[in-house]
């Protein structure tokens, strides 16, 4: 049995989701999502553990031999990926049950948990999957279970901001498949692996880089990109608490794992980076991402928008890093795939508690926070501090290893925009913390402390942070191999 | 009305002969154009047309929203289920070889039992999704 | 239009060999989507205002997008011709072993269910997942009236519930003097119109209450 | 037909843009949605294009025949896409019932103002 995990890791979510479905009450549907991410966490550890002892996985499904039938290849780069989104999964469900029982109507909760599910198992399966075609239709599940989970927050924003998601990320979805069938065209096959042998072959032609822009432009949609980026806030602020958490921390993640496997794997960094220079635009993008994104974030009175504005800043250092095309570089990208999903999942899942207790999320309801909710407020300060980068914490890591690629490659103005972001970041955060800690509540009835349950997942994922801070080698050196990897293909 | 009537019997007549193609197009799929999923469109638009003519109300009692939404769900943990059988009698996920002796038959077997889950599913899923639009429709008004 | 627009598709489909996909195209976009399509226009009306603002910039990113895919396709393989590369990998094994391998003459059909079969039960999903989707957002316990946005709705019966302790949400954490309940739920609770009126609430603080 | 070269391509593209403009032009929600049916709609019949074979027939398999048959694989993928399409589509209309209920129209433009009035 254990030779067929990788498509279980996929397959028992999906079976998991129409069972939450049947299921037709809150906590049952609930307890089936339970076991769908714990299962899913369980299966990506060993999936990692084994990748790390013996190298890439390939699993054929139907036995059909790849590029006939569809594979699942696993390497380095997206057991761990796979790991962020599972892990993600398994602490925020556990969250979710309090919180959506309080955001969401009681009769639509067992469908909310089955479009949950449906969202993880389609991240899963976008990140395990060795075929450029099943990428399109697993994103598809995770996209219209996200559209319609961001339907389901509290304000009627919450539709429009949806609409707005599912018109730019359709238009991403239909670009990416335009993307595919020129790359199909030219070389009769989908598989990745068979792919980037190919493609050399045709590249010297016009139809290859224009299904790479396609594609660069499909998926920079996705990951909100800074031009891009117009359907992530509204989203984030407007979806129910869970749901900002769990997509803000994964189904991005997700999108830059895609850009990695089809630049870096598929078309390999040579092509990527020295035919079609696509460093001269992400880096650009990437720098203007962070500066204008935390400059506005600083701007926002909605501590959940302030969030997300610093998502795309952030996403911004994820691409920044990749844009370096260097071991050191894409080790500092992937790094922080993993410790920005630790901390926004911490500092979402505080918000998430504020908004449970005061019933919203705007900075004036935050007031006098600092003592009437020290537990959620502690933990907000401590994720904020490891967003600002300091050291001890993993936003310190993940920045120092750009710098390094930075300063690698001569470019010492890297340095700069992450020391200027860091700057920003703490601007932002203190916003809040003197709101929370040094105003007093204008309100006039006191709020209790969060209930445990939303308490204990959130100080987990607080605590990976300062953990995975100091005991960096240990991501780090996944990190840095998934770079190889990536990297060694172009060799 | 005289024309409600010659609507009705008009759809008493031609909904057996939709459900048959539709048996016709879920069951030929192997030889001609057609499987799993153009069926069951074609079963939905069967039961959409009663319910057009018929009115949602009855097309209620002949077809509870329930066993609709059932219909929906169950589908897909029939191709996925199909999936795990044969993961359980050795082979890999959706290896349809192992489910009969011979390697032909696991596969037609294999292929008939997919096309059923999608079948189940895209019916439930389609008159499901009609019945949420129309539905609201009536309460609306 | 639409539904013109996919049958013409449908019958263009059947003069490129694809059979199946016309089929597939004519029940769906002209079937389905039409009724579906129709379905939302009667509900939400067919009024619709003409255009004010000039479209430049969509239209520069139209154009754009359509000179680079033009570009693109100049040095595509010519349409039709048995030499293209797509014809010479991965399918020729699936049109000349298929039938022996599975026992199913249609090809489409042989691929779709069992060489490529996983997609298509990633496809079933996608299904599965609009409807999921549709009866989120479309499904109603008949209680509430229908003008009524569904988020303002949401949340005061989840802390109806809650005061109620009926609901799993657990009466205890929940707390708070049971008279307003809790200061959060105070300005949602109170107001059962949109939620605009709850946000200016949360503007002005609790003193509304 | 060999006279058509790119020209089948071509025509593609002019209506896949058409879709396009529409979607992202358009401030009626529900037109929106048509032009991304619009969209797909092309973009399948760009890859049907691609599948075909000069003088070829349906991929169905005649025994004892050798006939030359159209290549199967862009069919399979496009009935996915279709599914793919119907289900966006779905979504995003009973999203605009939705928005229409709770705003009462579906003008981009209006709804943008009754958000900004708060």
């Amino acid at each position: 049995m254990s030779a067929n995990l990788p498509v279980l890791l996929v397959v028992v979510p999906l079976l998991c989701a129409p069972l939450a479905a049947l299921t037709r009450r809150p906590r049952p549907a609930w307890g089936v999502a339970m076991l769908a991410a714990g299962w899913a966490f369980v299966v990506s550890i060993l999936l990692l553990s084994r990748v790390l002892a013996q190298g890439t996985i390939s699993y054929h499904i139907g036995d059909w031999a790849p590029p006939w039938g569809i594979e699942y290849r696993i390497d380095e780069v997206n057991a761990f990926v796979v790991l962020i989104v599972s892990g993600i999964a398994a602490v925020v469900t556990p969250y979710a049950r309090r919180s959506v029982e309080r955001e969401i109507d009681a009769t639509r909760i067992p469908l909310f948990y089955t479009a949950y599910v449906l969202c993880m198992a389609g991240l899963l399966g976008i990140s395990v999957t060795g075929d450029v075609f099943n990428v399109f239709v697993f994103l598809e599940i995770s996209s219209l279970s996200a559209y319609a989970l961001i339907a389901q927050g509290p304000d009627r924003r919450a539709l429009t901001a949806s609409y707005q998601y599912l018109i730019m990320g359709s238009i991403g979805a239909t670009f990416i498949v335009i993307g595919i069938g020129l790359m199909y065209v030219m070389t009769g096959t989908l598989n990745m692996a068979d792919l980037a042998q190919r493609l050399p072959m045709v590249d010297a032609n016009r139809t290859i880089p224009v299904a790479f822009a396609f594609l660069a432009v499909g998926i920079s949609l996705k990951l909100a990109l800074f031009p891009l980026h117009l359907w992530l806030p509204n989203a984030y602020t407007y979806a129910p608490s869970a749901v900002t958490a769990f997509i803000a921390s994964t189904a991005t993640k997700v999108a830059v794992y895609m850009l990695l496997r089809f630049f870096f794997t598929i078309f390999g960094a040579a092509f990527a980076f020295d035919v079609m220079h696509l460093d001269r635009v992400l880096m650009p993008l990437a720098i203007i991402a962070i500066v204008t994104m935390s400059l506005s974030a600083i701007y926002q009175v909605n501590v959940k928008r302030l969030l997300a504005y610093s998502s795309i800043a952030q996403i911004g250092y994820m691409i920044l890093g990749i844009s370096l095309a260097s071991v050191t570089g894409l080790t500092a990208g992937i790094l922080h795939l993993f410790n920005h999903a630790l901390m926004k999942g911490g500092l979402f899942l505080a918000v998430g508690a504020v908004m449970y207790r005061t019933g919203s999320v705007r900075l004036r309801a935050m007031e006098g926070l600092g003592r009437e909710m020290p537990w959620t407020m502690a933990a907000f300060v401590l994720a904020g501090l490891s967003l600002i980068g300091v050291p001890l914490t993993v936003g310190f890591v993940s920045k120092w290893y750009l710098v390094l690629a930075g300063l690698e490659k001569g470019w010492w103005p890297v340095a700069a925009v992450v020391l200027v972001g860091s700057l920003l970041a703490a601007i932002y955060i203190w916003k809040v913390v003197e709101v929370a800690y040094f105003r007093e509540r204008s309100r006039e009835e006191p709020v209790r402390e969060a209930p445990l349950a939303l308490l204990l997942p959130m100080w987990i994922l607080v605590l990976a942070n300062y953990y995975f801070g100091m005991h960096a080698d240990l991501t780090v050196g996944v990190a840095h191999r998934a770079a190889q990897v990536l990297m060694g293909v172009a060799q | 009305m005289s024309d409600r009537v010659i609507l009705r019997i008009g759809a008493k007549v031609l909904i057996p002969f939709i459900l048959i193609f539709a048996l016709y197009v879920q069951f030929h799929g192997d030889f001609g154009p057609g499987g799993g999923f153009q069926a069951g469109v074609i079963f939905a638009a069967a039961f959409i047309l009663y319910a057009l003519v018929y009115g949602l109300e009855n097309a209620d009692r002949v077809l509870p929203p329930t066993v609709v939404y059932v219909c929906a769900a169950v589908g897909v943990m029939i191709y996925a289920g199909t999936g795990v059988l044969t993961l359980f009698l050795g082979g890999e996920f959706l290896d349809y070889n192992v489910l009969a002796h011979a390697p032909e038959h696991g596969q037609e077997l294999g292929i008939m039992l997919v096309e059923l889950g999608v079948v189940t599913t895209v019916f439930g899923v389609m008159v499901a999704v009609f019945h949420a639009f129309a539905g609201r429709g009536r309460v609306e008004r | 239009m639409a539904g013109i627009y996919s049958f013409l598709s449908a019958l263009l489909f059947t003069t490129l060999d694809a059979v199946d996909v016309a089929f597939t195209e004519a029940s769906v976009g002209a079937g389905i989507s039409t009724v579906l399509m129709l379905g939302a226009l009667a509900l939400v009306g067919k009024d619709c205002k003409p255009r004010t603002r000039p479209a430049i910039l969509p239209l520069f990113v139209v154009v754009v997008t359509g000179l680079v895919l033009v570009y693109g396709t100049m040095d595509m393989p010519p349409f039709g011709n048995p030499d293209n590369p797509i014809h010479h990998h991965v399918a020729p094994r699936y049109i000349e072993d298929s039938f022996e391998e599975t026992g199913v003459p249609n090809i489409v059909t042989s691929v779709l269910a069992s060489y490529r079969g996983y997609d298509t039960m990633g496809e079933t999903t996608v299904i599965f997942t609009a409807v999921v989707g549709v009866l989120l957002l479309l499904a109603r316990g008949r209680k509430a009236s229908g003008a009524e946005p569904g988020g303002a709705r949401a949340i005061r019966e989840a802390a109806g519930g809650a005061t109620g302790g009926a609901g799993p949400v657990g009466s205890a954490p929940g707390g708070g003097p049971p008279s307003g309940g809790t200061p959060g739920r105070g300005p949602a609770g109170t107001a059962p119109g949109a939620p605009r009126q709850r946000e200016r609430e949360e503007e002005g603080g609790p003193s509304d209450e | 037909m060999r006279i058509l070269g790119y020209y089948n391509y071509w025509v593609v593209i002019f209506l896949m843009m058409v879709g396009f403009y529409t979607l992202i032009s358009r401030g009626n929600l529900v037109k929106k949605l048509v032009g991304l049916t619009v969209f797909q709609t092309s973009v399948f019949i760009l890859y049907i294009s691609m599948g075909k074979i000069e003088g070829g027939t349906a991929p169905i398999i005649m025994q004892g025949q050798h006939v030359v048959y159209s290549n199967p694989i862009p069919h399979v993928l496009i009935l996915t896409g279709i599914v793919v399409g119907i289900a966006t589509t779905a979504v995003g209309l009973s999203l605009v019932v939705r928005i229409k209920e709770a705003y009462g129209t579906i003008e981009e433009d209006e709804i943008h103002v009754q958000d900004d009035v708060l």
